[in-house]
């Protein structure tokens, strides 16, 4: 670990990571909220998940200053339910990290395998596999999650519907968006298929496709990182707007997008704390997301030095 | 002020707007009618909308009373109490001039009754409408209906004659696909006309010239454009920023910013509307039992349930003081509510546990709760509160919020153990109340009653009120079946619901507890 | 007395800032190039010939930069102008030949567009006027049916042909100094003889100057009237083609003549030159060829070698350059 | 080239036959309507009659036969919710959304085309990475909160602009335009950037990475060495290469931008398909959720086919060959 951390640092890789603000910035913006993501149960004073811990009356608590009927002190408030919105950001960031690199991971493994399929079977698989792609792309992302998440609805019942949710929008959101892995990994595979040694393996009688993936897969490392990573800040602010729409976590297990939901009604009543807080949460853990994306893209690509 | 052109253009078009509002009302609230046919939808905002341009022949004054409308008098005829006598209004013309009289009550009151009407249902104890004289109907009712003018407030009265050369004769059949004249155009004897309509963009009224009523009433505007916005914050934006004059669903927690900005107001009032929740009392639980048992089936848990929700919380945080705590699922303009019926429990945690154990749940069970998110006020968040509450004791809820698309249905169908309803009380009587909430599930009767209550006596007793024309022996019987009810705990109550209209200041308004406004009464200073 | 050069440069150096210092890919080259005379630049790849050839037209990608030195193109300097000034120069004085036809042309544009457009740029021509000049240029360079084929797009040439269309396009507007990037490199060897002669006879009938880049000896040997030979960014050894390859006197250019199989005639076997050349981040002290040199001294490893200047025959930069029977 | 394009048109109408499927699949999820349609006093008789009258008591597969018979004769049936033919009130909802979606489409092609041609140019200055990073802000946020916040600052705040509506129109032949009026102007701005400001990063970060690929290629050296103007190898000849890229993402765009702009709708309250769908979702109005999904299909379907045919457009290089394979 230290080692390989080592050589990291050392690399070329490690040395324009090092003389890159930006990329130390978002670096470190990221590791500290996925580390408070992780570390929520520890670090967060409260549970907003255990409903028995909760006072109705904290309600509305603003920031650092005590509650009237109870006189709670919140770092940085309470919500409409009395949660303390410091946990809540916590907890929430976790959901929204959880559904984000699950759907990022669902999208990942569903696009590199059919883009594997495609570059490798090619005819009439590939002109298929890529068909979907193209109708997938045209379909907006908002629209197939909701699409989804109408039939999920309707399938679940209804006592086991607040714990699924969570599945649900995964796989709504990380169903819109195997395409880009699709499409880098056919291309590399549709290289490397005239490869010598596949050819040769192939005439050998031995199944060519385990040696492909393990010849392509590297080769297209890096830009399916950067899809990812790409991916990871559109699947966050996706969860954020179906949220938004009423189909995305349920209130009693946020996501930063339940949150910032729930925070916009309170946007008139002075109530600040509840939309902006989780807001700039979600647009710190985005920027810093997406600002590493583009540094990665821009690091990993050796023709744009 | 170093604002470009363009933003004081900007500026100029909405002062404009604002020059012109001493006769014009901007008005916006959620929804928007469905329709314009009176009699094709039973529904808040559509007779809301048609009663501005249209009229009943009795209908509810914003204090309550019933007040004559095209109707001037009535009574029960007095040699048979099934039959209702009207005296119609002298000199009332519809907006297209035609003379308002007797044939236009029986044509819109047979309208109302016939197959695709959906206003059969409140006026189902009327077997006959006949004219008695140009000025006169009478009304036959099927056993003696002591409650018949409350029910008519909403069948608005159409021309005979308009409706009959535009092929409107039938009520707008949408299950069967049909189109009708008379859903997209109106002919009434109302206050104002109808000049233009675009479903769910807007709505422009004119004040009618003819109407019968010019003296009667403050009638301040000459002109209304409703507009329909759907996003609450939407909403408030464009009262704060003078865009509008008068919204009706002011989310309780901007109540405070609004009536703080300069120029607008906020009326206030009770709302003919109790939210509770519904208990699944049967001897299963559609999520399946627990131990063999259903807990909810013993009133102890109930009780249990009752005693630790607390109200009086859920009142000042999640409504900020915008409701009435309930120990009774009636709302207090009913007739049958009393102050005694509507007390409930100080919320009591120990004493709720002890009842738990008692019953053999010392532990609490688990158990779903399912609610709409989009049609109480802030229903949602007062689910979210009760499931912290039942937490309290032990009582592991899980929250289902959903659409009320997908709500109602799954109410409807009974495949729920624990859900949130509202209920309005449009003929001020309990008996509507027994009728669809407590009354034995059947073809006919207990439709709204998914909580599988079953009381052969109470079902008893509220055909008997039904009919039942002694009004002191009545009310001593609905005042014996609420006690019943409110022992027997199939529903548990959480508050009544209030109403918050804004408007700018200088409108005087009376809030209607149906929410229901109407311009005619609205009054400028 | 000869005519004064098109082009001369002095003491060029072109450095590039890193993070691991400055490097310096052209260090100090002086030469000039006759009108009419085809100058070839010589070198393996990284000896710093191309990037010569970027700084003169003055199309240095940043952070690479003239960090000292002068470039005079017929009697004026023009290392300093102001980058517009810099830009009306190239295409309309100095001419320049890419490596790859595949990639030179713009693909989504017709050739005509590409051609017109170029000389309307610098020329005071109608469209029409261009038109016709774009015609001549492509029958020049020997393109049939040109008229029908300004139409064309890039893709819908062969390889040669395409190479034809880009050096009509470095010539369309008649400079006075071709800069040809390695021309051939990319072309079947069967088509590579067509485009040095076309280019050869091309600059012949117009006097235009070339400076021809490339590692290719053959076509040095071929095109070329004097030749320059470069190692780690200076120039090894300067002269008449026939001088170099025969007698070359720098012992790096002697290496050089004995790796080309079509040279290396009569008993002379094919050698190759042991090491490899330092990158410009790496130059030892010293003669930067000295690791190399199988006759090296320890004069070759503390001083820098002499100027061309120093050398008897004015040809090489050596402290020990070799002597050949005449 | 018939050939591709009789092939094109065959696979979309399989997508719209899918797409229809689906949509009926998924609408007994979505809820029942009679509750919507029945008032307060319905018995459960009246249920029942009315489920029968709708045909919801028949299978999936037959409501969609049933739909897709009429479609094909044109008739998209009656809204539950409105109770009128639902081409009549998608073509009265149609000129709202795409007034809008043209507008924001154009900003976001012609602000996002530009700053990324800016942005590629002058890649190292602070204008850039102060344009490269404000991009990023704009699509770290989500679309409906900076909906509101627009509204809350530039409407509540200073009063601006108006926070809902399209304000005045005007009807010309059967399209309501808010292009002719002042209000109707003044409208479009705050939906406009909040629909047009992700798709114009995007398109924005599309160009710039293109334009540095191709600022890099060989013929924009050649052209530098032929002495062009700038502005002429920037626009002309780099420009033109980012094209086949852009083109195809921001079609793919302005698809998001029309799926988008049922968050914008809902936002601003503007009057048009995507609030009817809305709308229509949330009474489980049926007819109009299929006529809606239907006509976004048949629009994402053909803008799919601009797509391709403008890429043959824009590269000659393209032979249909090379598209199918």
């Amino acid at each position: 670990m230290i080692r390989s951390f080592s050589a990291f640092w050392h690399s070329d890789f490690g040395w324009k990571f090092r003389h890159s603000p930006t990329a130390i910035l978002s670096a470190l913006v990221t590791l500290l909220l996925v580390g408070a993501a992780i570390a929520a149960p520890l670090i967060a004073p409260f549970d907003p998940f255990n409903s028995a811990s909760l006072n109705l009356m904290n309600g509305f608590s603003a920031p650092m200053t005590p509650n009237a009927f109870t006189g709670q002190v919140f770092l940085l408030g309470a919500d409409d339910q009395g949660r303390d919105v410091f946990s809540t950001i916590l907890y929430g960031l976790r959901v929204s990290l959880f559904v984000g690199v699950s759907a990022v991971l669902f999208a990942m493994v569903l696009g590199v395998t059919l883009g594997l399929i495609a570059g490798y079977v090619g005819g009439r698989v590939d002109g298929f596999i890529m068909r979907v792609a193209d109708i997938q792309l045209t379909f907006p992302a908002i629209l197939v999650a909701m699409l989804i998440f109408g039939i999920a609805k309707g399938i679940i019942a209804p006592q086991y519907r607040d714990q699924m949710a969570i599945w649900v929008l995964i796989i709504a959101i990380g169903l819109s968006d195997w395409v880009p892995f699709a499409r880098v990994v056919r291309g590399a595979t549709m290289v490397e298929k005239n490869r010598d040694y596949v050819q040769a393996a192939r005439l050998i009688g031995r199944k060519p496709v385990a040696i492909m993936v393990l010849h392509i897969l590297p080769n297209v490392l890096n830009p399916i990182l950067v899809i990812a990573t790409i991916s990871l800040a559109l699947a966050i602010i996706a969860e954020a707007t179906l949220s938004f729409l009423g189909v995305g976590a349920p209130p009693t297990q946020p996501s930063l997008g339940t949150l910032i939901r729930i925070g916009q009604t309170f946007l008139f009543s002075g109530e600040w704390w509840i939309l902006l807080f989780p807001a700039a949460t979600l647009l710190a853990l985005a920027l810093a997301v997406n600002s590493l994306g583009d540094w990665l893209r821009d690091a990993l690509n050796p023709r744009l030095k | 002020m170093k604002r470009s052109l363009f933003l004081s253009t900007a500026i100029a078009v909405l002062s404009w707007g604002a020059a012109t509002q001493a006769e014009t009302l901007r008005w916006a609230l959620a929804g928007d009618a469905l329709t314009l046919d009176p009699h094709a939808q039973n529904e808040g905002v559509t007779i809301m909308l048609q009663s501005q341009m249209m009229e009943p022949l009795v209908s509810r004054a914003p204090t309550g009373e019933l007040e004559a409308t095209l109707a001037t008098e009535w009574a029960v005829k007095a040699d048979d109490p099934n039959v209702w006598v009207f005296k119609l209004r002298e000199g009332v013309t519809f907006h297209d001039g035609a003379t308002f009289d007797s044939e236009d009550v029986v044509f819109s009151m047979d309208r109302a009754r016939s197959e695709a009407s959906q206003m059969k249902g409140i006026i189902a104890s009327v077997a006959e409408v006949r004219a008695t004289g140009p000025y006169e109907v009478e009304i036959v009712t099927n056993g003696p209906n002591p409650i018949l003018p409350a029910a008519l407030t909403s069948i608005m009265m159409l021309d005979k004659g308009w409706t009959e050369a535009n092929n409107a004769v039938t009520v707008q059949n949408v299950a069967a696909g049909e189109v009708t004249f008379s859903s997209t155009n109106v002919n009434g004897t109302g206050p104002y006309t109808l000049v233009s309509r675009e479903a769910d963009a807007r709505t422009v009224m004119r004040a009618f010239d003819g109407y019968w009523g010019k003296d009667t009433f403050p009638l301040a505007y000459s002109e209304i454009i409703f507009t329909p916005i759907q996003n609450a914050s939407t909403r408030v934006a464009a009262l704060l920023s003078g865009e509008l004059d008068f919204i009706q669903d002011v989310p309780v927690q901007d109540i405070d910013r609004v009536k703080g900005t300069a120029g607008l107001k906020v009326e206030s009032s009770s709302e003919n509307r109790s939210v509770f929740f519904g208990l699944n009392v049967s001897d299963t639980l559609v999520a399946g039992n627990i131990d063999g048992k259903n807990p909810l089936a013993d009133v102890r848990v109930r009780q249990a349930i009752n005693m630790t929700i607390n109200r009086d919380a859920i009142r000042d945080v999640v409504m900020r003081g915008q409701s009435v705590p309930a120990g009774i699922i009636m709302p207090p303009f009913v007739n049958g509510w009393t102050e005694e019926l509507n007390a409930y429990p100080a919320p009591d945690n120990e004493a709720a546990k002890a009842l738990l154990a008692e019953a053999g749940y010392p532990n609490g069970f688990p158990i779903t709760l399912d609610c709409p998110n989009d049609r109480y006020i802030n229903d949602e968040a007062i689910c979210q509160a009760t499931v912290g509450m039942l937490g309290q004791i032990g009582i592991q809820a899980r929250l289902n919020a959903t659409s009320k698309a997908l709500f109602f249905p799954q109410v409807n169908a009974m495949e729920t153990d624990f859900y949130m309803l509202g209920w309005g009380v449009p003929s001020y009587d309990s008996e509507y109340i027994f009728n669809f909430l407590y009354h034995t599930r059947d073809e006919s009767y207990g439709s709204w009653n998914s909580t599988r209550y079953s009381n052969a006596e109470l079902d008893a007793q509220i055909k008997a009120i039904a009919a039942e024309v002694d009004l002191p022996k009545r009310d001593a019987m609905i005042a014996q079946m609420w006690e019943t009810a409110k022992n027997d705990l199939a529903y548990i109550p959480i508050h009544h619901q209030m109403l918050n209209w804004a408007m700018k200041d200088g409108l005087t308004v009376t809030v209607d507890p149906d929410n229901q406004a109407r311009v005619k009464y609205f009054a400028l200073n | 007395m000869t005519p004064p050069p098109v082009l001369s440069v002095r003491n060029l150096v072109v450095a590039i800032p890193s993070r691991a210092g400055i490097s310096r890919p052209v260090n100090g080259i002086s030469y000039d190039i006759a009108p009419g005379e085809i100058l070839g630049v010589v070198g393996e790849s990284g000896a710093g010939k191309s990037m010569a050839g970027n700084a003169i037209i003055g199309l240095l990608d940043r952070p690479a930069h003239i960090a000292s030195g002068e470039v005079w193109l017929n009697g004026n300097r023009i290392d300093n102008l102001p980058p517009d000034d810099l830009r009306r120069i190239r295409g309309r004085q100095i001419g320049m030949v890419f490596q790859d036809p595949l990639t030179s042309l713009n693909p989504l544009l017709q050739i005509g567009d590409q051609l017109t457009e170029t000389i309307r740029e610098h020329l005071p021509m109608s469209a029409a006027q261009a038109r016709d000049r774009a015609v001549a240029a492509l029958e020049e360079v020997g393109i049939p049916a040109a008229a029908e084929r300004l139409n064309s797009y890039p893709h819908e040439f062969s390889g040669g042909m395409r190479q034809r269309v880009v050096i009509a396009l470095a010539l369309c507007a008649e400079p006075s100094l071709v800069i040809a990037d390695e021309p051939t490199t990319a072309l079947d060897v069967s088509v590579q003889a067509q485009i040095i002669a076309l280019l050869r006879r091309l600059c012949r009938d117009r006097g235009t100057a070339v400076m021809l880049v490339t590692h290719d000896m053959g076509v040095i040997a071929e095109a070329a009237d004097r030749v320059a030979v470069m190692y780690a960014g200076r120039l090894a050894e300067l002269g008449p083609v026939r001088s170099v390859i025969h007698a070359p006197r720098h012992p790096y250019a002697d290496g050089l003549m004995g790796a080309m199989p079509s040279l290396s005639i009569g008993q002379r076997r094919l050698r190759q030159i042991p090491g490899a050349m330092p990158r410009p981040s790496r130059i030892p002290p010293g003669c930067a060829f000295n690791p190399r040199c199988p006759r090296a001294a320890d004069k070759c490893r503390v001083d820098p070698p002499p100027t061309l200047a120093d050398d008897p025959q004015g040809r090489a930069a050596c402290w020990f350059p070799m002597e050949h029977p005449a | 080239m018939l050939a591709f394009l009789i092939r094109r048109l065959f696979q979309s109408v399989v997508v719209l036959l899918v797409v229809g499927a689906v949509s009926f699949g998924m609408f007994r999820f979505i809820g029942d309507p009679v509750n919507n349609m029945l008032g307060q006093e319905r018995t459960q008789a009246d249920i029942a009659d009315l489920r029968e009258r709708l045909g919801l008591d028949r299978s999936v597969f037959v409501q969609y036969a049933v739909f897709l018979r009429n479609a094909a004769q044109g008739d998209f049936g009656v809204s539950y919710r409105q109770g009128r033919p639902v081409a009549d009130i998608i073509a009265e909802r149609a000129p709202a959304t795409l007034e809008l979606a043209a507008v924001s489409g154009v900003m976001a092609l012609v602000f996002g085309i530009g700053l990324g041609v800016i942005t590629a140019i002058k890649r190292d200055s602070l204008v850039s990475s102060t344009i490269m990073t404000l991009s990023l802000v704009g699509v770290s946020l989500p679309t409906f909160l900076i909906g509101i916040l627009l509204i809350y600052v530039l409407s509540v705040q200073l009063e601006w602009l108006p926070s809902f509506g399209r304000g005045e129109t005007v009807r010309v032949g059967g399209w309501t335009t808010g292009f002719l009026t002042q209000s109707g102007l003044v409208a479009l701005i705050l939906p406009a950037i909040t629909l047009g400001l992700y798709q114009m990063t995007l398109i924005m970060r599309i160009v710039r990475s293109e334009m540095l690929e191709v600022l890099r290629q060989d013929y924009i050296r050649f052209a530098r060495a032929r002495g062009l103007r700038e502005r002429s190898i920037n626009f002309r000849h780099a420009l033109k290469n980012t094209l086949v890229p852009v083109i195809t993402v921001t079609g793919l765009q302005m698809g998001s931008i029309i799926a988008f702009s049922i968050i914008t709708e809902t936002v601003f309250q503007w009057p048009g398909m995507g609030l009817l769908f809305i709308n229509a979702v949330q009474f489980v109005d049926i007819p109009v959720m299929a006529a809606y999904l239907m006509l976004i299909s048949v629009l994402f379907v053909s803008i799919n086919l601009v797509v391709d045919l403008l890429y043959f457009a824009i590269d000659p290089r393209l032979s249909i060959e090379r598209v199918k394979a």
